[in-house]
């Protein structure tokens, strides 16, 4: 189970959250201006990155509110959550693949080893 | 034509359930009585010295304000969870448009919706960490905490007024079965344990 | 290829198994061929498979990054039915469930396919309309499916409890009776060795970095961890990791990849007779030959490839097959593992072309692919070696998001009201 | 009483408590403190089991959560069994009825050892080349008689009668494992405040300091440090120490699940406690400090009875005062098993040791076990045991470094304990996705690069020293608290250092011996080659295909000797060839434990409505829809369930009826731009709907395809009363939020649920309005004033009420919404008032009816999410003006659009009386061959009291072209023919809902 940063409640369990997929796909203004093409894109397509990926969550059995995270998809880590109609602050690209997904305390354990 | 006074007494859901008998780990469990209770969303700049009963309602997200009285569960950004004696319904109603007006707001009774069950006693937190997930311990959840959170499989409001060890649960109507026969299940679940 | 039989067995036992060699080579990749296969699961195997017998098209390598086999091939509840609702997934997995039954024959390696039955129970009153609109459906289209009372359940699935005192008492089900189980290690490995037998290289520890694309945007073949191999035509066939592998030739797909967790218990000796499905309290159960009861759980609601789903998800399963079959609480959890599957948003497979010349797909096949590996691999084999679609996997094209034609069993199985 | 093999003295069993329990029925004494194992010994029973495969005896191998081969059934009472426990595992107490599995007609004698004979045949995968032939021999014969073979014990056939406990915890630090690394841990993690959980698996804690008799800790014997230790932790407020808890799954984010055995070492009943308890603990900082496991000897026969891993012969000795044989051969290739040689002796017992290195490579554990008075035979190999229930001897040669073996020769014993070295116990660590190393100077995987917040110490990571353990774990402890403090510890020095051995040397035709690797899934070495000749050379395909490592052990003792197998098969390093990758759970979690409270009346919410009792009270019937538990109809004596609704639908349409539609989603809208917020989501236009009044609104995905419906009444200009089905209520609200604060965060509106706040009684029927005329204060129930499709606010019965006219049945209709709390006593006045008009309450399936026969369509029956608004004919509810909603676009998509989709409409059948099926299929022509092609399905079917006939809904391909004709609908054992006709039966004309 995810624990996961929400920007007004703090670190909670992911049993409080529902994922609402991919972030940032703005809904066209007026979608009657756009092809059948770039209307199934807006709908299906996802990005599915195997590394960093901009997704939406929302607080359901807490505040309520939605928000963005960016996770790691190949370590489930989060690198940060922000209010909805925010960017990251952290600057990492989604798409991008972490060179390490190791721990803050990143010594390996066999250098300390007696 | 029946009489208003006899037919505004409420019918509780968990009105007819006795409390559970002591067990080692001495938590009680009651369903609390009729209140009147509101869900307040509004939006306001913050710093907004808005009070209503004299309680903040700029007070951080997640935490409960009482005058005794009526309390306020600051639960998200833009909503709280008013409760107060069923008596006040109206003149709570009144401050509370009184003290937005002009800003935007929705006030919405949902007395009826909610149901509100005291669990106390040394261990009560335990019993409540059968189905709650979150850290429950003082530094955690303090007094004048309140939160919505999962108990089990069910929704609640999760407030901690004091610094006595009495929680308020509060769930949906149609849940408070389950969450109070979770909450007795959960007192004897705490049994026996080496952590107690 | 050494053939497998009661007599090759015991004249090796005679001389301690020694005469037995590799059930398929380890080549080292040539340097193009007519056809490469980029994922050894399942699927990918059995697509070189048929490619080989049925087109005659040997010239064919089977890319794996890791060994065949080990992704969801190896990590499903191998549950195997045909009895779906539209025309299009029933001729599917009605076209795989006929070459089921004859498999372990074709492949001279016993698959362990049984036809046990897979009985699919309705606990409310949505449940029997949805079952019956399935159950004639399948009628119509030749494929077996029955509606059984709630003691013709008990009859056929004797653990179960039909008193009408759990929290959704059953009402009935539909009951496949050809439908079953198969031992699905041996569904890769005796497709491995029959395509391998008749000239496929299958090369493991190959992992395709780069899909290369001529001037003209045609695909001419793969870069991997072991060089550059070149294709005439090229099939990707690999399941969650499909959109990684699309994104290098510049194809983005309607998928999305969600871990899939399943777990066995400790093995007991054979109490449990057959499939039980519960779409209502999300559980399915069997038990293998090994004894173990196989329990599938569903996905979490995030993507990841970390191959690691959360513990709740699987107490949560646990939950409802406790609830069926209260005398399992006892029961011990052995092993619990997850896979990645790849969700299409109508949760039926794409199978076919892309917008990229050369470069044909095949995945999308979400939490149910394993029964439909011999039919997938034949159809998309067709595709691969004649360059159009099978008329089965025909309507299974990407297009149909763009155009709104779904095949959406999912939606069809609708939701309570 | 008679336990001739317990030790006059010494252990930490509590002579002063006997307990017996049985054994395959025969009594079997012990004390206090004894596993089932240790108290087996004791008795001289080495005989507990018969293999999977080959139905060999097997007896105990090991002294902890390692055993493969000790697997009991236990008995603890009515409903209380359950198969495969770890005999060394399971605390012995009074009342305990163990039996031995896989064995017929005994365990003494057991047909099944015939297998045994057959083993050249039933080698690794041997199933995967034979029992093809004949084809349907697989189902009836083959496979039969395979499931029969397999399986150990026996399921459990009844419910458990026990209880089960679910505990969510934080800490700062979790420690696994209470040995001395874990111990020095929480001493360090302790003394910063921080909160601390220690767990560990054990019945006590202390791990291998517990079998510790010789060493010293800083000056005092280590039992002194141990129970000092504890003090000082139980003392402080900040620690959780739990025994009988074991660490067994390691998920995301610092997430660790365990299980606490609560109650199962009690004799006496243990009141209304947990048998298991749940423990998911969400950690910041995790140690894991689980040890290591000991190595068997892979050599011919090396699976008799009587042959135990060394550390386990000390084990028996030390901690329960128990001799596991009066003649011990000690069998090893590293220094460890001198310890256990040493205690032996000790012990007062004859004992020989054989050890692979030679006499040079060996440490000064050699000088001291031979002062000792026991024989050592260095560089000497064991190829071979004897005895068949019981081992009798170990058949050892000589060998030299060219791996030749000399002559054999027989020791005598009764009783052998082998070590092959060490495997830390990473499994919690691979599960964390922690990345592991292959240290060499120890041959084992040990953590290399964390993957989560969590550090591992002591032999869990390799380090074997007591002093060297105790001082990483304290370090551990304190870093995982933020703390740098360190402490050294003196401590006797360990006997460490072995030489890394795959197979024992032998002399014998590798193709004949059978050298067991995994004990209880009966993989032998040559298993492990064949597989490797036949292609299967990553770890993972030799596990699937011999399955070694994959039975209820989960390979702690048998991975790294596979692993060694195959290196060595394919001359590699040992790296190369891979580890297994471990996956939750450690050891073997009942599902009960993981399931928790969740079972009975807590498995899912039952939700019900404030009229629920009432209803109940009257009879009713009920249907689970979504969680809610709803009144399916009201028989009356003798009536089934089409008696009733023929009944109650004629009474509503004749009278009146009461129905509870509390269970309807209710969201309640405010804010300046409600009406903006509900144009986009709806169809429908809103802004023109005036206040007091109602509209029918149809919500779409943005798919284009339905998602709800339901009345919306406005109750002001800012504020609207949705309503929704009742099991699309929480997804409807969702989808409005998701839309309000990701889509459109300017507008100002805000949702609030009321399904619950508002009990709605349904009043239908002509009679309606004269049964709550005399109830309602303050609204003008006049049709001209209280026309169809309007909502009123006033009183019923003294309480406030918005109360809407309108009808799900095509009769005048009210529905009363009313304060939860009030309901019952409103519903009751109703009913009252309604007695002078034949009210009539009725449920769900009368209300499907009467609404089918009107055409009305239930979202998620005639439609199913595939399914747009012209195809139930509602296109008409979108203005032709009307700009963006949700959903709008894609109703304009080519396969949306096209001709041919399935549309709404009614069906009569030939046979008025004949009720099509729900779900029947629809043909033209029912002579053409399978596969057919189906034209819809029907989607509602009921008989119609009130017309006098069947009735029917259908979704049917260009069905609205096909008005008057002709087709064929699917019955059970045939077609019927049907005509389609307009989705209205009764009333076409819809005036009755204007009365």
């Amino acid at each position: 189970m995810l624990l996961i940063a929400c920007p007004h409640c703090g670190k909670r369990p992911e049993t409080e959250f529902r994922c609402g997929g991919q972030a940032h796909i703005a809904r066209p203004t007026d979608p009657s201006t756009i092809d059948d093409g770039a209307w199934s894109e807006h709908l299906f397509v996802r990005a599915n990155p195997k590394g960093v990926h901009a997704e939406r969550w929302c607080h359901a059995h807490g505040c309520g509110r939605w928000f963005n995270a960016l996770r790691d998809t190949i370590s489930d880590r989060f690198i940060e959550t922000y209010p909805m109609g925010e960017q990251a602050k952290s600057g990492v690209k989604p798409g991008t693949v972490l060179a390490t997904h190791s721990a803050t305390h990143a010594a390996t354990q066999s250098e300390t080893r007696a | 034509m029946l009489e208003t006074r006899y037919r505004a007494a409420r019918a509780l859901p968990l009105g007819a359930i006795s409390r559970p008998a002591a067990t080692g780990s001495g938590v009680s469990v009651r369903p609390a009585g009729a209140e009147t209770r509101f869900s307040l969303r509004a939006r306001f700049a913050t710093g907004t010295a808005l009070k209503v009963a004299g309680i903040a309602l700029d007070a951080p997200i997640n935490t409960v304000g009482s005058d005794g009285e009526v309390w306020i569960a600051r639960l998200g950004p833009d909503e709280w969870l008013v409760g107060g004696p069923e008596a006040d319904a109206d003149l709570l109603q009144g401050r509370i448009h009184e003290a937005l007006a002009g800003l935007p707001h929705s006030l919405v009774d949902v007395s009826h919706r909610n149901v509100g069950i005291d669990v106390s006693g040394r261990q009560a937190a335990a019993v409540l960490n059968a189905g709650c997930p979150l850290d429950l311990s003082e530094a955690a959840f303090p007094p004048g905490s309140a939160t919505r959170t999962l108990l089990g499989k069910a929704e609640i409001v999760l407030i901690r007024a004091t610094a006595a060890p009495l929680y308020r649960v509060e769930c949906w109507r149609s849940f408070s079965t389950y969450v109070h026969g979770f909450l007795n299940e959960a007192v004897f679940g705490a049994e026996g344990s080496a952590a107690l | 290829m050494r053939r497998f039989s009661l007599t090759s067995l015991l004249s090796e036992s005679l001389r301690g198994h020694t005469g037995w060699g590799r059930q398929w080579r380890a080549p080292e990749p040539k340097p193009a061929y007519d056809v490469v296969i980029v994922g050894g699961g399942g699927h990918g195997l059995a697509t070189a498979y048929y490619l080989a017998t049925v087109h005659g098209i040997t010239n064919v390598a089977v890319l794996e990054k890791g060994w065949i086999g080990g992704g969801n091939t190896g990590r499903n509840t191998t549950i195997i039915r045909s009895n779906y609702l539209y025309d299009e997934s029933a001729a599917m997995y009605e076209h795989a469930l006929k070459l089921w039954e004859g498999l372990a024959q074709e492949l001279n390696y016993n698959i362990m396919f049984s036809q046990r039955g897979v009985l699919m129970l309705a606990h409310n009153i949505h449940d029997v309309q949805s079952f019956k609109r399935h159950v004639y459906a399948n009628r119509l289209n030749g494929i077996d499916n029955e509606w059984l009372s709630k003691e013709e359940c008990k009859a056929f699935c004797p653990p179960l409890d039909i008193s009408g005192s759990l929290r959704y008492p059953v009402l009935g089900g539909a009951l496949q009776r050809r439908a079953g189980t198969a031992r699905h290690d041996a569904v890769a490995w005796g497709y491995a060795r029959g395509a391998d037998d008749r000239g496929v290289d299958i090369i493991q520890n190959c992992e395709v970095t780069g899909i290369r694309r001529d001037a003209s945007g045609a695909a001419v073949g793969v870069e991997t961890t072991r060089g550059f191999i070149g294709a005439g035509r090229i099939g990707v066939v690999a399941a969650g990791h499909t959109s990684t592998l699309m994104s290098m030739a510049g194809v983005s797909m309607p998928l999305e990849s969600y871990p899939l967790q399943a777990l066995v218990s400790e093995p007991v000796k054979p109490c449990f007779p057959c499939v039980v499905m519960s779409n209502a309290v999300h559980a399915y159960l069997s038990q293998s030959d090994k004894g173990e009861l196989v329990i599938g759980a569903g996905t979490d609601q995030y993507t990841s490839y970390s191959q690691q789903g959360g513990l709740h998800i699987t107490t949560h399963t646990l939950d409802a097959i406790c609830e069926l079959f209260p005398q399992f609480t006892r029961m011990r959890m052995l092993r619990s593992w997850g896979g990645i599957v790849d969700v299409t948003p109508d949760r039926s497979p794409i199978i076919g072309k892309t917008p990229v010349e050369n470069l044909f797909v095949n995945c999308g096949w979400g939490t149910g692919g394993f029964k439909a590996t011999p039919g997938s691999g034949h159809v998309f084999a067709h595709t691969l070696a004649t360059g159009v679609p099978h008329k089965i996997n025909a309507p299974f094209t990407l297009d149909r998001f763009r155009t709104g034609r779904l095949i959406d069993e999912a939606a069809a199985a609708a939701v309570a009201h | 009483m008679a336990q001739p093999f317990r030790l006059s003295r010494g252990g930490r069993i509590d002579r002063s408590r006997p307990i017996v329990f049985t054994f395959n029925g025969k009594p079997v004494h012990g004390y206090a403190g004894d596993t089932v194992a240790s108290a087996l010994l004791a008795n001289g029973i080495h005989l507990v089991g018969r293999s999977f495969k080959y139905h060999r005896p097997r007896g105990i191998l090991s002294h902890g959560p390692d055993e493969p081969s000790a697997l009991l059934s236990v008995d603890r009472g009515p409903g209380r069994i359950d198969p495969n426990n770890r005999a060394s595992v399971v605390e012995a107490r009074s009342g305990l009825r163990t039996t031995s599995q896989n064995h017929w007609p005994s365990l003494e004698f057991d047909v099944g050892a015939v297998n045994d004979l057959l083993s050249p045949v039933f080698v690794a995968g041997f199933y995967y080349k034979t029992f093809m032939w004949p084809r349907t021999f697989w189902d009836r014969v083959y496979e039969p008689f395979i499931r029969a073979a397999a399986g150990l014990g026996k399921a459990p056939t009844v419910a458990d009668p026990d209880r089960y406990a679910n505990r969510h915890a934080h800490c700062d630090v979790l420690i696994v494992g209470a040995g001395p690394a874990g111990l020095a841990a929480a001493l360090a993690a302790a003394r910063t405040g921080k909160r601390v959980i220690l767990a560990d698996e054990g019945a006590e804690p202390g791990g291998a300091l517990l079998h510790d008799t010789t060493s010293e800790i800083d000056g005092r014997p280590a039992a002194d440090w141990l129970a000092q230790t504890l003090a000082e932790l139980d003392a402080r407020e900040n620690v959780i120490l739990l025994p009988r808890t074991t660490a067994f799954g390691y998920y995301n984010h610092n997430h660790v699940a365990m299980t606490e055995r609560v109650t199962d070492h009690l004799t006496s009943a243990a009141g209304q406690a947990p048998r298991e308890r749940l423990w998911q603990v969400r950690a910041e900082q995790v140690v894991l400090a689980g040890g290591a496991h000991e190595r068997p000897l892979v050599f011919a026969d090396n699976d008799r009875p009587g042959i135990l891993l060394a550390e386990s012969v000390r084990v028996f000795l030390n901690r329960y005062g128990v001799a596991p044989g009066r003649r011990l051969v000690f069998a090893t290739s590293g220094a460890s098993a001198y310890r256990a040689a040493l205690d032996a002796r000790a012990a007062g017992l004859d004992v020989t040791l054989v050890d692979l290195r030679l006499e040079a490579d060996c440490g000064p554990e050699l000088a001291q076990l031979r002062a000792a008075g026991a024989d050592v035979l260095t560089g000497h190999t064991v190829v071979g045991s004897k005895g068949r229930k019981r081992v009798t001897g170990l058949i050892v040669a000589p060998v030299g470094s060219d791996g030749r073996c000399g002559g054999r020769r027989l020791l005598a014993c009764d009783c052998v304990g082998m070590s092959g070295g060490w495997t830390p116990a990473v499994h919690l660590f691979s599960q964390s996705r922690g990345k592991l190393a292959y240290d060499e100077a120890i041959d084992a995987f040990v953590p290399s690069r964390s993957a989560q917040e969590e550090r591992s110490a002591g032999a869990a990571r390799g380090t074997y020293d007591l002093a060297a353990c105790l001082g990483d774990g304290f370090a551990a402890g304190a870093a995982a608290a933020g703390s740098e403090a360190r402490q050294d510890f003196k401590a006797t020095a360990t006997l460490t250092g072995f030489q890394p051995v795959r197979i024992m040397p032998t002399d014998a035709d590798p193709t004949k011996v059978r050298a067991f690797v995994d004990y209880q899934n009966d993989v032998t070495a040559k298993d492990i080659k064949l597989a490797v000749r036949e292609g299967f050379q990553s770890i993972e395909h030799v596990k699937r295909y011999t399955t070694t490592g994959m039975a209820t052990d989960q390979g702690k003792t048998s991975n790294m000797n596979a692993l060694g197998i195959v290196a060595g098969q394919l001359d590699k390093a040992l790296p190369a060839v891979g580890t297994t990758t471990f996956r939750p759970p450690y050891t073997p979690v009942t599902f009960g434990a993981l399931v928790g409270p969740a079972r009975h009346a807590l498995f899912d919410p039952i939700r019900t409505t404030p009229i629920h009792e009432w209803a109940e009270a009257h009879g009713a019937l009920f249907e689970n829809v979504a969680l809610w538990r709803r009144a399916w109809y009201f028989p009356k004596d003798g009536e089934d369930l089409h008696a009733a609704v023929a009944r109650e639908c004629k009474a509503v349409r004749e009278g009146v009826g009461i129905f509870d539609a509390s269970t309807l989603g209710k969201i309640e809208i405010v804010g300046r731009d409600a009406a903006e917020f509900m144009n986009r989501l709806y169809i429908n236009p809103w802004t023109k709907l005036a206040p007091g009044r109602c509209r029918y609104g149809l919500m779409l995905k943005e798919d284009g395809y339905i998602l709800d419906d339901g009345v919306v009444a406005r109750v002001s200009d800012t504020c609207f009363h949705v309503t929704t089905t009742t099991g699309g209520a929480a997804r409807v609200l969702a989808h409005m939020e998701d839309y309000l604060q990701t889509e459109w965060p300017e507008l100002e509106v805000f949702l609030t649920s009321t399904t619950e706040q508002w009990a709605v009684i349904a009043l239908q029927g002509p009679k309606a309005r004269d049964v709550i005329a005399p109830l309602v204060d303050g609204i003008d129930l006049s049709p001209e004033a209280f026309p169809h499709m309007a909502m009123r606010s006033g009183t019923i019965c003294g309480v406030p009420t918005r109360l809407f006219r309108v009808s799900f049945t095509g009769e005048l209709g009210f529905e009363i919404n009313v304060p939860s709390d009030h309901a019952r006593a409103v519903w009751e006045a109703v009913f009252e008032a309604g007695r002078a008009h034949g009210i009539t309450p009725y449920g769900t399936e009368t209300m499907h009816v009467l609404r089918a026969e009107k055409g009305y369509i239930i979202v998620g029956q005639e439609t199913d999410g595939t399914v747009t608004p012209d195809d139930v004919g509602m296109a008409g509810m979108i203005p032709k003006a009307k700009g963006d909603f949700v959903g709008k676009r894609s109703l304009a998509r080519p396969d949306v659009v096209a001709s041919g989709r399935k549309q709404l409409v009614g069906l009569v059948t030939d046979d008025p009386k004949l009720v099509l099926d729900e779900g029947a299929q629809i043909v033209t022509d029912t002579g053409q061959p399978i596969p057919m092609r189906m034209l819809g399905h029907v989607t509602s079917s009921y008989w119609s009291a009130n017309c006098g006939r069947s009735i029917a809904l259908a979704l049917v391909e260009g069905g609205r072209a096909r008005m008057n004709g002709h087709l064929h609908v699917t019955t059970p054992d045939g077609f019927t023919r049907v005509t389609v006709c307009e989705p209205v039966f009764f009333d076409v004309k819809g005036e009755r809902i204007h009365a």
